[in-house]
């Protein structure tokens, strides 16, 4: 399936979906929204790893895969923690806010 | 390595204590027994064990000055203890890994669990916001890391370390630029983690809104694991690929060392002055990075233990002293020689020692770097170097003056067996291994 | 093996001292400071003065980096040794009457410091000598900034940052030559037997030089001085002017002439303006100055700068010439220092205008007084008359005219000295209800042994020549 | 020759011990002057006294024409350089020591009168056995170094003794300007050291002469070698520019002024200069300016003494005009006529002195001779012995300073006549001045308050035996050195002649003048004398003239009161400027720039460090920002490289 198209879409195809959530990152404010874009840069590493290994033919890509899935789950949820904590405190997610820590 | 399921809170740190020290003693015992397992995810040297014996000795003495830290907080010890426990894990597999898999499991195993403990006042607001600036920030480079070894995956096939070695040496004319352009963000991921300029910012500011004993946790065991992490990926994994990024490793630890020293000139703030001064360490030990060549690891580990030594002396004093005084600033050590001279010639010798000046092991650390660096003919980047340690003295001694110079406040400060101990241990042996530096120099 | 005991006297010493509390720590250092000068003399006695080390002591310290440690005595190190431990009984006795804070702790950074002189003074090893070089300077940051007067932290940090900038720019030459060197020594033999290559030795010779200069201080790298001066406490000073400012010249002689042989023959002519624009210089500053620390602190200025202009002329007369005036320099500056600190400690009062009659009712205190000055203005006879004699005349050497514009050292020297004199002991103006008591017996031990050694060695500064002569012969080659 | 070898060995241990006594008199009376109290002044002269029979023993016993120059010890021997400690008694320095320790004798027992009452007795004692020292170092001394010990050493007696009373500001300001201005001197002696020792590699008389006659005569080393120690000697011997500490060193107690001030120290750059004869005949432009400065300081001098009214002032003026003269005759090159005018003059200035102190005594410490007058009546010894040495000093046949100041005469006229002439209105003018000071002192009418009338007395014996000696020899040391008219044994010169042998024969000495020139000359400076005494009588006892106060003097008059305002001009010229300088190096230069350059490099770091601080925002998106552009810059890098 995967190994129908050229390698070089996938590289490019994740790169994009990287580079959007890296953009993300940069230019919204919104906690939630970075923690999403975080996400898709993840996702697009996902990809990456998938495409590789599929052309590459040995599966260690797919076991890393999972690894960050995992690791994923757990950093949005400490994220997502940390961002409750500090809604509960500031009640904002914007995080032009948290600049009380500067010079 | 998972102790943390207890039920007799004050058992607990006793009871970590005694575990570590165990593990000491386990780690100890591989020492020149080259294994690897897990299908070789991990290996075993002595590099690996070296460090892991100095990371598990850093935690052990934090966890001494974590009975008495968390005092008034004896609800959520278990926690935290798990917590930094974790983050003990999560270094010990940086150094232990022979595979991006478990470097990246490493990585985040340290950086979720820290994150954590950055943000554990929940009631703070600096705190809630250290841990978030730094989980943006973290995970955000963690993309990075990961995007970085995809494509050297990409063009390796591997993640094994020394798979990729081997892919570097055989296509020493074709590299691809997948992996060139994989190894530059991965690269820069380490230097993320390490917080070398320009990708230290989260540092400062995590440091000083971190709990005290977080901050002391991170700016030794974490900044050491990134180091040891780094030099093993840059002294095997990219050694036939090395000459492509030194450039940059040579202007980044230019950067790092002006930044970090200029920056600390104005703090006020204890922590937040350690972090640039952390940063400007950080400066230092890019310069092994870039001799990592040279199989400089002994450097490497003497300069960290120094550093570490130093930092966490510094961190036994400071700690009761901010408690009583309600302050993190520098004026909190204000007539310290007065009240508790030894406390306070403790601190100095910690300062002294951080900058670098004999006879603290600070001292043979930097002369070792230094030599290593000319050695490889970075001049400038050493004279650099030089020129910052000059400037480092200014805002270590402001800490001393402040202790010697100015009049007493009132607040009293607590005396503890535990951070005394800690303090003790840490000068002796920073004055030790300053004198007779010899073992640990030549350790590897 | 005597160079370690030397070196572990006083470190136990100090560490010892730290123990104790009040008047014994005093009793203390007192004994072991006579300890250590005996043991000095000793060392004199036995050694066989044939122009190369004794005493050796030789191990390695650690294998990567290559490391060192290199102990041992030539006739320069004996001069210098002799000096310190000669000064340094006096300056623990000087504090006998003087009421301080945390005596103990001030005692053992006293003998913790000489401990590091001591050490700079045998290291035949450019790391260790770089140790020991640097670790003199924390005891004396310390004595000045906790025992020092007004505006200490700043003037004590200036001080050290100064000086250690200096240190870490001969650090980063020790480095490059440890580079440079095949075997990764930095071994002084090996230093001078192989030379670095010459084009190298232009940036090396500044860096050690700069080093130097401001430890000496020659001009311009003397700002931090006067205040330093200034500001440490009597005993402190006395270090610094007598003994540490000394490790300067000292190094010129050890390290940067056979280090950099083709860096200083370059530059010589620039080292020797500095010092000499240095003397006329600080002579000039010296003779209006208001306070009395200062002006010593400049007089101290224009005598080393002529120390390190003779150094710099490279010949016999300005090496020999050097030897004899650092020893004499140390006594003078010492004693003048000592004086300036009974008359301080009695009057409260610093300032050169507005005291006098000290003379009056103590005459012992200005007699005393007035040899020490003699000695630092260099009459014939003392010792300070032997060292200016060869310093100048090795100028001359060098060149006449600048021997000319040197020697105006000794009209500008009377000029200050006795007019500063004149005001603060002579005349009748008594200030309003000043107590000055005559010399108290430490005082008198004090100042009566410089006074006495400021003849002796005037009239006999033969040892002193015969034991530096064949090193510095060496040095000439 | 064996026989003298043995002979001269002997001499050592007496040679010795003649600067020994002094010393050892000094530290005696330094260190329990408070339990000798008055036996001090015995134990001081009594040393001196053992000096003094030792010279004699050494005069007497030293053979022919032989000297005794011999080693102590090695004092500095670097490389092949070995300056040594060594004595060399030679006629010349007998001569000195004689004077040295004769009236240093004299004067000490003279002092034991006259401080009687000070507090500082014994100190003052013990510095006077100090400069004895001192003195004698520099005269017996074998070579310029240790000449230089004692000519620096008796630069700091005279400090001393000059600030003796130090609780008067002015009196300490004279003694450092003294010290000072000898300073300059000595550093061209210093210097003139400097090449001997690189040229000539040595500095003992010997090596210096040996060596010396290896260069031809004018060449510039030897020229430049002699000026500089000239300019030693115009320091220590006060000559013009540097002759103003003199006339303020008469601060010191009158007995200094005898002792040191024109008896003995300040006649040490003759002795310097005589002593260096060989070097300054090889020198001839050095001895025309030797000649040409000490021409010009008689005059000066003598125009400044005659507006002076301090008894002890017109003294140190004559002093510095008599030494301008003995100048004039060693740059003429007859050296042996200075070194006589030298024993004369020490004889009649010390003399004068001592009277002076005498008056002074009686007068209770009075200076002003317009306060004075009519003494003759009260003090008749002092009045006897006080006429007796202004003859002298006028050059009244058959006193001696008509002599030796005939024979200075003399030579001047051989060759210079313009010198001869300013000499000659030099000599007119002391005589002029000196019966002007005699006149207003002892004759008239007393001047002074009644309590001081009252108090009017002789001096004690003490005082008033040495002023008898000393005018004994103020009458007859002249015969020792006649004039080739009136006996053809001219004692002095001869005894003097193994000294100046080598010289005379580098410059070929004029001839003689001849017998008749000589009376006519003898004549004329008698006449001028005379006239100059008429002249003065005419003023002072006939006009009964009196000097006017210090406001009312006008014009010329005005200014030469006022010593031309040389020290003034020298107070603008160098004292001030120096002032200023060093004020200017501190605060500007020292302050302002050097430190400012320091300041500012630390500044401009710490000025750096919390600008690029403001960096750290606090604001996470400009750091992820500012992340990624440093990706990307590095990328950018690695691209370029």
């Amino acid at each position: 399936m995967i190994q129908a198209n050229p390698q070089n879409w996938y590289l490019v195809l994740s790169t994009i979906l990287f580079s959007i959530g890296v953009m993300g990152v940069l230019m919204r404010r919104n906690a939630l929204i970075i923690l999403m874009c975080i996400e898709l840069m993840l996702n697009s590493v996902n990809l990456l790893l998938v495409s590789f290994s599929a052309y590459a033919g040995n599966s260690e890509g797919q076991v890393f895969v999972f690894f960050i899935m995992v690791v994923a789950a757990a950093e949005v949820a400490v994220g997502l923690a940390l961002l409750v904590s500090i809604y509960r405190n500031l009640a904002t997610t914007d995080i032009d806010v948290l600049s009380k820590l500067k010079w | 390595m998972v102790l943390e399921i207890f039920n007799v809170r004050k058992l607990i740190v006793p009871a970590l204590v005694l575990g570590l020290a165990l593990i000491f003693g386990l780690n100890l015992n591989d020492w020149n027994s080259n294994q690897s397992f897990f299908n070789n995810m991990v290996r075993i040297d002595n590099f690996s064990v070296a460090f892991s014996g100095l990371a598990i000795f850093v935690t052990l003495l934090i966890f001494i000055l974590a009975t008495d830290y968390y005092t008034d907080d004896q609800n959520h010890i278990s926690d935290y203890m798990a917590i930094l426990t974790f983050i003990l894990v999560g270094a010990l597999m940086m150094f232990n890994y022979a595979n991006l898999t478990m470097l990246f499991l490493g990585i985040e195993t340290l950086s979720i669990a820290l994150y954590v403990m950055a943000g554990s006042k929940r009631f703070d607001i600096r705190s809630n916001e250290a841990g978030f600036k730094y989980f943006l920030m973290g995970s955000f480079a963690s993309g990075f890391l990961l995007f970085g070894i995809a494509l050297i995956y990409g063009a390796s096939g591997s993640f094994d370390l020394s798979k990729i070695a081997d892919y570097t040496i055989q296509h020493q004319q074709n590299i691809s630029p997948l992996f060139y352009t994989g190894m530059f963000l991965v690269v820069f991921a380490m230097l993320f983690k390490v917080s070398a300029a320009p990708f230290h910012f989260w540092a400062p500011d995590v440091y000083h809104g971190s709990p005290a004993l977080v901050t002391a946790y991170m700016s030794t065991l974490v900044k050491i694991a990134a180091f040891a992490a780094f030099y093993k990926l840059m002294s095997t994994t990219f050694f036939y690929a090395f000459e492509k990024v030194a450039p940059v490793l040579a202007i980044s630890a230019i950067i790092t060392l002006a930044v970090g020293n200029l920056m600390a000139l104005a703090q006020t703030n204890f922590k937040r002055l350690l972090a640039y001064s952390g940063i400007s360490h950080a400066g230092y030990l890019m310069l092994i990075i870039l001799t990592a060549k040279n199989q400089t690891a002994g450097a490497l580990f003497y300069y960290s233990l120094a550093y570490a030594l130093s930092t966490l002396a510094a961190f036994a004093v400071a700690i009761p002293v901010f408690k009583a005084a309600k302050s993190e600033d520098i004026s909190a050590f204000n007539g310290l020689a007065k009240k508790n001279p030894i406390h306070a010639a403790a601190l100095s010798m910690a300062m002294i020692g951080l900058a670098g000046i004999p006879p603290f092991a600070g001292f043979l650390g930097k002369y070792y770097i230094f030599t290593e660096a000319l050695q490889s003919d970075y001049f400038y980047t050493t004279l650099i170097a030089i020129f910052a340690s000059m400037i480092g003295v200014y805002y270590y001694f402001k800490v001393i003056i402040a202790m010697y110079g100015q009049p007493a406040n009132e607040a009293k400060m607590e005396q503890s067996f535990n951070y005394n101990l800690v303090l003790g241990v840490c000068i002796v042996l920073s004055i030790l291994f300053g004198i007779l530096p010899g073992p640990i120099l030549n350790i590897f | 093996m005597l160079s370690l005991t030397l070196l572990s006297i006083p470190l136990i010493a100090a560490i010892l001292l730290l123990f104790s509390r009040g008047n014994l720590s005093r009793n203390l250092a007192l004994v072991f400071t006579l300890v250590q000068l005996v043991f000095t003399v000793y060392a004199y006695t036995v050694f066989k003065n044939e122009g190369s080390a004794a005493f050796e002591f030789l191990a390695n310290w650690s294998v990567k980096p290559v490391l060192n440690i290199h102990f041992a005595m030539d006739g320069m190190s004996l001069v210098m040794l002799m000096l310190t431990n000669l000064l340094l009984p006096l300056i623990v006795l000087s504090g006998y009457n003087r009421e301080m804070e945390r005596p103990h702790v001030f005692y053992s950074l006293m003998l913790f410091m000489q401990f590091a002189l001591n050490g700079v003074f045998i290291s035949f090893d450019g790391f260790i000598y770089y140790i020991f070089w640097e670790l003199a300077l924390i005891p004396i940051y310390f004595i000045a900034f906790n025992w020092g007067g007004e505006n200490r932290a700043k003037v004590t940090l200036k001080f050290f940052i100064y000086t250690l900038a200096g240190s870490l720019l001969m650090l980063f030459a020790f480095l490059f030559l440890y580079n440079g060197s095949p075997a990764h020594s930095l071994d002084w033999s090996s230093l001078t037997n192989n030379p670095a290559c010459s084009c190298n030795q232009t940036w090396l010779f500044w860096l050690f030089f700069i080093a130097f200069a401001i430890k000496i201080p020659i001009i311009p790298f003397h700002t931090w001085q006067p205040d330093t001066y200034a500001t440490a406490p009597t005993q402190g000073t006395m270090l610094l002017s007598g003994i540490m400012l000394k490790m300067g010249t000292y190094s010129l002689l050890r390290w940067l002439i056979p280090v950099v042989p083709a860096g200083v023959a370059e530059w010589q002519y620039v080292a020797i303006t500095l010092s000499v624009i240095g003397i006329v210089y600080a002579s000039v500053i010296a003779i209006m100055q208001k306070d009395l620390k200062r002006l010593l602190a400049y007089s101290s200025i224009a005598h080393v700068g002529l120390i390190s202009a003779g150094i710099f002329t490279l010949n016999l007369s300005g090496f020999q010439g050097s030897m004899v005036q650092m020893f004499a320099h140390g006594l003078n500056v010492v004693g003048l220092f000592y004086c300036a600190d009974i008359i301080l400690n009695r009057t409260k009062h610093h300032e050169i205008e507005g005291l006098g009659g000290i003379r009056l009712i103590a005459p012992k205190f200005a007699t005393w007084f007035m040899i020490v000055i003699l000695g630092s203005v260099a009459l014939p006879l003392t010792n300070g008359f032997v060292g200016e004699f060869m310093l100048l005349f090795s100028v001359y050497q060098y060149n006449t005219w600048l021997a000319v514009f040197a020697g105006l050292t000794i009209i500008l020297g009377a000029v200050y000295m006795l007019r500063m004199y004149q005001k603060m002991v002579l005349g009748t103006a008594i200030k309003e209800n000043m107590v000055f008591p005559d010399l108290y017996w430490n005082e008198k031990i004090v100042l009566v042994t410089i006074g006495i050694l400021i003849f002796v060695m005037g009239i006999f500064p033969r040892p002193i020549m015969e034991l530096t002569e064949p090193v510095l012969k060496n040095l000439i080659k | 020759m064996i026989d003298n070898f043995l002979e001269l060995t002997k001499l050592i241990t007496p040679a010795t011990l003649v600067p020994l006594f002094p010393l050892i008199g000094f530290l005696l009376i330094a260190l329990f002057g408070k339990q000798l109290n008055h036996v001090s002044g015995w134990l001081a002269s009594a040393m001196i006294l053992a000096s003094f029979v030792l010279t004699c023993f050494l005069f007497i016993n030293l053979p022919g024409k032989s000297d005794l120059n011999f080693e102590l010890f090695q004092w500095m021997k670097w490389g092949n350089i070995t300056l040594s400690f060594g004595f060399l008694i030679d006629h010349l320095s007998l001569v000195m020591m004689l004077v040295i320790t004769g009236i240093g004798f004299l004067i000490h027992l003279y002092s034991i009168g006259y401080m009687h009452h000070d507090e500082g007795f014994s100190r003052f004692f013990s510095y006077l056995n100090l400069f004895i020292f001192f003195m004698l170092l520099l005269v017996m001394g074998n070579s310029y170094l240790i000449m230089f010990i004692g000519w620096e050493g008796v630069g700091l007696a005279s400090y001393l003794l000059i600030g003796f009373w130090y609780k008067n500001d002015a009196y300490n300001d004279a003694a450092k300007k003294a010290f000072i201005m000898n300073r300059i001197g000595d550093l061209g002696f210093l210097l003139a050291m400097f090449f001997m020792l690189f040229y000539f590699g040595g500095l003992d008389y010997l090596t210096v002469n040996e060596a010396a006659s290896g260069f031809e005569v004018g060449t510039l080393l030897i020229t430049s070698i002699t000026l500089l120690l000239f300019v030693g000697a115009m320091g220590k011997s006060a000559q013009l520019p540097l002759y103003t500490w003199l006339p303020d060193a008469m601060a010191g107690p009158t007995p200094v002024s005898a002792l040191i001030h024109a008896a003995t120290m300040v006649t040490a750059g003759i002795y310097m200069i005589a002593r260096s004869n060989i070097l300054f005949a090889m020198a001839p432009h050095t001895l025309d300016v030797v000649m040409w400065v000490g021409v010009a300081t008689s005059i000066f001098a003598a125009v400044i003494g005659m507006k002076q009214n301090d008894i002890k002032k017109v003294l140190a003026y004559s002093t510095v005009s008599q030494l301008g003269l003995m100048f004039a005759a060693l740059g003429m090159g007859a050296f042996e006529s200075g070194m006589f005018h030298v024993v004369t003059h020490a004889f009649f200035k010390a003399l004068l002195f001592l009277g002076a102190g005498s008056v002074i005594h009686a007068m209770s410490g009075e200076q002003d001779i317009r306060n004075m007058g009519g003494l003759s009546k009260y003090i008749k010894i002092t009045w006897a012995t006080f006429l007796i040495g202004t003859l002298a000093i006028s050059g009244i046949f058959p006193f001696s300073g008509f002599f030796s100041k005939d024979e200075i005469l003399a030579n001047a006229y051989n060759g210079h006549t313009l010198v001869w002439i300013l000499l000659s209105i030099s000599s007119m003018l002391t005589a002029f001045y000196m019966f002007r000071l005699f006149f207003l002192t002892f004759s008239r009418d007393f001047r002074g308050t009644a309590q001081q009338q009252s108090h009017l007395h002789e001096s004690p014996w003490t005082m008033t035996v040495p002023l008898v000696v000393l005018s004994v020899f103020a009458v007859i040391a002249g015969f020792w050195g006649l004039p080739a008219v009136l006996s053809e044994n001219h004692m002095f010169a001869n005894y003097l002649a193994p000294i100046f042998a080598d010289s005379k024969e580098i410059m070929r000495a004029h001839p003689h003048v001849d017998h008749s020139t000589e009376w006519l000359l003898m004549g004329i400076a008698t006449l001028a004398a005379l006239i100059s005494i008429g002249i003065a009588y005419n003023f002072y006892i006939h006009s009964k003239l009196l000097p006017e106060a210090d406001a009312e003097t006008k014009g010329l008059s005005k200014w030469v009161a006022n010593k031309f305002y040389v020290d003034e001009l020298y107070d603008k010229l160098f004292v001030r400027p120096m002032m200023v300088l060093s004020d200017l190096f501190y605060v500007l230069v020292d302050k302002l720039i050097v430190d400012l350059l320091v300041m500012a490099s630390a500044w401009i770091i710490g000025f750096t460090g919390r600008t690029i601080r403001l960096v750290q925002t606090g604001n996470t998106g400009l750091y992820l920002f500012l992340m990624v552009i440093g990706m990307m810059v590095f990328m950018l890098i690695q691209l370029v490289y």
